[in-house]
């Protein structure tokens, strides 16, 4: 599904990943952990064409993501710590726009209806600006759970939550490994990574080692 | 109508004094980085 | 890494571009007529008008390293883009502080807004936000693909700064480049020699500061 | 794709009106700023009339813009444009139609104030104005959308922007004077034809070049 092969990138000449490489089959979830700064999410940046990376080729659905046509991203989605939308619209509209970008036709009752299950059904109307952390956490459920994905690459998904968000996350993370989707999850504890993760990756220095 | 001598003179000096004067500023810049260089490797 | 000029080609190439120097200062101030009214004056442009060449020649090459750069991703050409935007600069000054001086005494005073001046004036103040970008632009691998692009935006635009200089500025008749092809051969030749000899200096000053940037970046990247 | 991404521009532009209003509002204050520092006669005003409007129309333009691309920093909103599976020229084209419209918004508002303001009758024919008015617009927005997409990470970017836009623009500008004030004395088109060529050439060039360089600059 998802091959990774000997990237590097380097902020101002000090190399944060070195050449870091890793596979990833359909169905299997992957962990990675490190130290804060160890380039986590500079990987899963570079890995959803955000930002770009100095050497290194990364093979989604075996077509070239870096020379290959945008629609390759189609089934890719990243999910980072900032919840990527617009502060001055409200979800819905978040959501209708989000979608719409991923061709995927928004029709509003199933966005409400989603809303409603992850518990911000009384703000959907609102901006997002009043929205505080954990609802934010809980309105990137809802984007993922809209929109249909093959690979879901999501940057420490439990922060900022309270005692249910957690509950929602757990069901809905289990749900998807049910359905067999392939994840790629950064996270900080190591039971829940064990939980997760069949394949548990360790960054550090630069370099990617399996614990 | 007297000559421009001191014209002709002026720019003359400015350009080839610019141009010898970038060679030396590029050549002390390179000896810097070099003898810090080597001060590196060979500690 | 060692010195540039421990290779022997290039000290062969210093030692010949000082000999050709030599020569074209020699042959200017003695092979070329006396033109009546301008005197020494107008001997000026034999170094101006390359110059002028030599800063926009180094301006194209920008270009290309940025397309380059985009296309191979190599940090090889963001080096050559960046050299040939700081030598390009160097000369473009130039031409900017002898232009006005070889105008004081033909026409009067020393800044007009004649089409070429402006041009390199507006190309002088876009390689001074280029390397403000330079500078600020954010951490180094996000500049250099700012400056390419910025490279090839700058002189994308040079032709169209260029032909609105020159119907917003009134042409004056006594124009160096102008003139250039209807001068005698006398003028001519030491011209296009002094042209050939600027170029090949910029030849050697383009590699050299290639290499000083490559010893910096080894320095600055193996720390 | 690119209608939603227009729509998201001019949507958020509507919830907000951060960008027209500081437009508006700072356009004003420049014309103030040319009615107080200038109390001649009309009669010699109205040579300066057209250089003093697209002066205001370039500093405006670099406070919509720096505007246009700040909002897009909050809760890091460009990362979802970016990461979705769509051609990254699409967002500049975006970025500059939307500028555009604002612009024009904003020039139709402070057309009447910077007349009356400076005591200058109307151009002869306004549609004619109004037209190459609005050449103009896309013509200096295509240069200022694509150095503001250079300029929005940098940290110096309120600077930034400015000192890379007026230089690339400066063949704008002057073909816009050129063009304002002869048909502000209502002269023949045949006059100021190669203004307009040259305004036609930079919105062609400048788009393209833009399209095509949108993808490397966005990539943080």
């Amino acid at each position: 599904m998802l091959s990774v092969s000997n990237i590097s990138k380097s902020f101002n000449y000090r190399s944060v990943l070195k050449d870091v490489s890793f596979t990833l089959n359909a169905g299997e979830t992957v962990v990675i952990m490190g130290k804060n700064g160890a380039g986590k999410t500079t990987l899963l940046r570079i890995i959803a064409r955000i930002m770009a990376c100095e050497k290194g080729k990364i093979l989604f659905q075996n077509q070239n993501l870096f020379d290959g046509e945008p629609s390759i991203r189609k089934k890719l989605l990243y999910i980072g710590h900032a919840p990527a939308m617009y502060t001055a619209l409200s979800a819905i509209e978040n959501l209708t726009l989000a979608l719409n970008l991923r061709y995927i036709k928004a029709n509003a009752s199933k966005i409400l209806d989603r809303l409603n299950h992850f518990g911000l059904g009384m703000q959907a109307n609102d901006p997002i600006s009043i929205y505080s952390q954990g609802m934010l956490q809980r309105l990137k459920l809802a984007y993922a759970e809209l929109t249909d994905w093959d690979l879901l690459l999501f940057d420490e998904p439990f922060t900022g939550l309270d005692q249910d968000g957690v509950a929602l996350m757990d069901k809905a993370l289990t749900q998807w490994i049910k359905e067999g989707k392939t994840m790629c999850m950064v996270l900080h504890n190591m039971e829940r990574a064990k939980q997760y993760g069949d394949q548990i990756l360790y960054l550090n220095h630069g370099v990617m080692e399996s614990l | 109508m007297y000559n421009f001598w001191g014209y002709f003179l002026a720019v003359y000096l400015i350009v080839f004094g610019a141009i010898v004067g970038w060679f030396i500023i590029q050549f002390r810049m390179e000896n810097r980085y070099l003898n810090d260089n080597r001060y590196t490797q060979s500690e | 890494m060692q010195f540039f000029f421990h290779n022997k080609s290039n000290r062969v190439w210093l030692v010949l571009i000082i000999g050709l120097m030599l020569f074209n200062i020699w042959n200017i101030v003695v092979n070329t007529p006396m033109v009546p009214d301008q005197h020494w004056a107008q001997k000026i442009f034999y170094v101006h008008v390359p110059s002028a060449w030599v800063g926009f020649l180094s301006y194209f090459i920008v270009m290309v390293a940025g397309i380059m750069y985009f296309i191979k991703g190599d940090e090889h050409w963001d080096k050559v883009g960046l050299a040939a935007a700081e030598i390009g600069t160097l000369f473009i000054s130039l031409v900017l502080i002898t232009g006005p001086i070889w105008a004081t005494p033909i026409w009067g005073q020393p800044w007009i807004w004649e089409p070429r001046l402006t041009t390199t004036l507006i190309l002088f103040l876009i390689y001074i936000g280029y390397f403000m970008m330079r500078a600020f632009g954010g951490h180094a691998e996000r500049v250099k693909r700012y400056a390419a692009s910025l490279g090839i935006i700058a002189f994308v635009d040079v032709p169209i700064i260029f032909v609105s200089v020159k119907f917003w500025a009134p042409e004056i008749q006594s124009h160096p480049q102008v003139e250039m092809t209807s001068q005698p051969p006398g003028i001519l030749i030491p011209f296009l020699l002094s042209l050939g000899i600027f170029t090949v200096l910029y030849r050697l000053m383009l590699k050299y500061r290639i290499h000083v940037i490559q010893v910096n970046y080894k320095r600055v990247a193996d720390v | 794709m690119f209608l939603t991404l227009l729509k998201k521009e001019l949507f958020v532009e509507f919830r907000t009106r951060e960008i027209t209003i500081s437009m508006i509002v700072f356009g004003l204050a420049i014309i103030l700023t040319f009615a107080f520092s200038s109390n001649v006669s009309p009669v010699i005003i109205v040579n300066f009339a057209p250089g003093m409007f697209w002066i205001m129309v370039l500093f405006v333009t670099v406070i919509g813009v720096h505007r246009s691309f700040a909002y897009e920093k909050e809760f890091d909103a460009f990362s979802m444009l970016i990461s979705a599976p769509i051609d990254r020229g699409l967002i500049f084209l975006s970025k500059w139609i939307s500028g555009f419209i604002f612009l024009t918004i904003m020039e139709i508002l402070l057309f009447i104030p910077f007349y009356k303001f400076l005591m200058i009758d109307f151009p002869i024919q306004p549609w004619l104005a109004l037209g190459t008015t609005i050449l103009i617009n896309l013509a200096i927005m295509v240069v200022a959308s694509l150095v503001s997409g250079i300029a929005m990470r940098a940290r110096l970017s309120e600077v930034l922007l400015p000192i890379l836009l007026f230089p690339l623009v400066s063949p704008v500008i002057i073909s816009a004077t050129k063009i304002s004030g002869s048909i502000m004395r209502g002269e023949p088109y045949a006059l100021w034809d190669i203004w307009l060529l040259i305004i036609l050439t930079v919105i062609v060039v400048f788009g393209l070049v833009g399209y095509t360089l949108f993808d490397f600059i966005t990539e943080e």
